[in-house]
């Protein structure tokens, strides 16, 4: 099992025949450095560079052995993330086992037991050094600022726009709510009378008492006088004015009914 | 960073990009170095004059200064933003509607008719919309008012009358609530085009 | 509003106050009348000539273009904006960078580059930022979702595209066991091109 056996890795060229001292990390820090790491690979990454070795010969037995030591202790610790390790520490166990078995005299790369490792590693190196560039871009909110003026809207609220239709469509749902289409029937000619009802109510609440004849204006024509008699009548029949008259052929009066204040 | 041009740059990206308005204290707090009060006033109306040609503007209100659209810019931002037209409740149109179909009404025929309590508040957004007012009271217990729509209401609804009002027959009739014996054609739209006419 | 100085300032208005970077067609809308493209690249070209001296600058991204604070305000926004908007942990990034290189990939993609297993709080962190989103689901079994970057990732990043990434760095090329003897080509790739093909 001693690594001066054979050269275990072959640093750019150079036989690698002892381990880096440096290549441990002192137990006391290991707590700490666990934390620092994403996972399984990220340790590993980091003990293949921490000794400077050349990923595509990763020194299988020292790592393994060191690799252990790690998982040993961080078992008592964090059993959760333990379990990662393991199945990377089993991996590197199955590699070095493999390395051991005599070589074919031509060695293919995909026959290399340490090719799916160094796969794997090769691409998440590339992934945390793309997570770094990625972190480096100027983010907006954090780097940068958006600009944004405030749009100063018009301090006039908007009102809803109604149309005629919608009055029309209002009605429908009550309608269909209420099925009261015999009780509130309405013709043109009774919307033209409760009109001019509402007017004279109007009318009459400016000056309180109105003579009949006030009320006519026979420039408006005959169909207007016409309604405007028939309102009168209405209001008089929903009890809402009070005609009088003194006498036969006086005067007529009209006035809102009489309202005795509370 | 001591050039007056300079830090009029900082000043206006930090207004530009500031959510909220910025006091004088606040844009003090920019530098490293003091900067005096008179200075900043002097700077900030030098941006105010430079910005006065766009359609953006500085303005400086309770809290501070701030950019923000002028008046001129309002045509184009409905255009790129429209604000949907708010719409009254089915309670509001539907009370609009009893009292323009059936005036002078009371708030009390209005709940008959609708089924339901007519809240004061649908009362008061019509009344302050101007459409509609009292015209009387009707002579029973508690004298309530009777309101009748105005013509502000007819105005704003593009009518001459209320009798340009949707007549109610027709559209009792759209919901078939009466017996299809006056014109029968109306009701059978989608009948088999027998006959070119 | 014919000018072309006056269409220019209300695109910088729009652009100004526009929450989100606002695209040709988004700008087209600001006018009655039909405004080409080609003049708006160029009045928008003009735009950001205009704004190069200053602390803010018009660039273009996915969605569009958008007025930033340059490089050179950095330094204040931390004295704008004392509280410093927080970093995303490493274990963030790299599912982003992987989610950004490798999409669509679903997060059992993600957890084998990173060797561990990738927490729902990760996903989610980026889902609520609007960074990345589900695009669909692989059909194997459990159908798990696939995950892509969205616009707003690039946006937020300043990018126009995903090419615009920073290239994914060429970690190594080959897997040398021996000394290079059975693939020479492979390992020179920098060798001369001695004859134009």
């Amino acid at each position: 099992m001693t690594a001066a056996a054979e050269p275990f890795a072959r640093i750019y060229g150079e036989p690698l025949v002892e381990i880096p001292t440096d290549l441990y990390i002192p137990p006391d820090a290991l707590e700490i450095l666990l934390d620092a790491f994403q996972g399984p690979l990220d340790l590993l990454l980091y003990l293949i560079r921490k000794q400077n070795l050349d990923i595509l010969d990763i020194p299988m037995a020292p790592l393994t052995r060191q690799y252990l030591d790690y998982v040993e202790s961080m078992r008592s610790k964090n059993l959760d993330l333990a379990a990662e390790y393991l199945v990377m520490a089993a991996m590197l166990i199955e590699i070095k086992s493999r390395m051991l078995l005599p070589r074919p005299a031509v060695v293919n790369e995909e026959e290399d037991p340490r090719a799916e490792l160094v796969r794997r590693l090769l691409e998440y190196e590339q992934m945390k050094k793309a997570a770094r560039q990625i972190d480096a871009l100027p983010q907006i909110g954090r780097d940068v600022l958006a600009v944004s003026v405030l749009l100063e809207r018009t301090a006039v609220e908007r009102l809803p726009d109604v149309h005629p239709r919608d009055l029309a469509d209002a009605w429908r749902t009550l309608l269909f709510r209420a099925r009261m289409s015999k009780h509130h029937r309405v013709t043109r000619a009774e919307l033209s009378v409760r009109e001019h009802m509402s007017q004279i109510l109007r009318q009459l609440k400016e000056s309180r008492v109105l003579e009949f004849t006030e009320l006519f204006d026979p420039v408006l024509g005959v169909s207007v006088l016409v309604v405007t008699f028939l309102a009168l009548l209405e209001l008089a029949r929903e009890m809402l004015i009070d005609v009088t008259q003194a006498e036969g052929f006086a005067p007529i009066y009209v006035r809102i009914s009489h309202v005795e204040p509370v | 960073m001591s050039s007056p041009s300079e830090v009029k740059r900082v000043i206006e990206a930090a207004l530009l990009s500031s959510q909220e308005p910025l006091s004088l204290v606040d844009l003090k707090r920019l530098f490293e170095d003091d900067i005096g009060n008179d200075t900043l006033r002097k700077l900030l109306d030098e941006l105010r004059e430079e910005w006065s040609e766009r359609a953006v503007e500085l303005v400086s209100v309770a809290s501070g200064w701030r950019f923000q659209t002028a008046a001129s810019f309002r045509p184009f931002i409905e255009r790129l933003n429209p604000e949907k037209p708010p719409r009254y409740s089915r309670a509001v149109m539907e009370t609009l509607a009893i009292i323009a179909y059936r005036q002078p009404v009371t708030r009390g025929d209005v709940e008959d008719i609708r089924g339901v309590v007519v809240s004061t508040q649908i009362i008061q957004a019509l009344e302050s919309r101007g459409w509609i007012d009292v015209v009387g009271h009707r002579e029973t217990p508690g004298q309530p008012a009777l309101y009748a729509t105005t013509r502000t209401f007819l105005d704003d609804l593009g009518l001459r009358t209320l009798q340009e009002l949707p007549p109610l027959e027709e559209i009792a009739r759209t919901l078939q609530l009466e017996p299809a014996t006056s014109q029968p054609a109306a009701n059978e739209p989608a009948a088999p085009a027998a006959t070119p006419q």
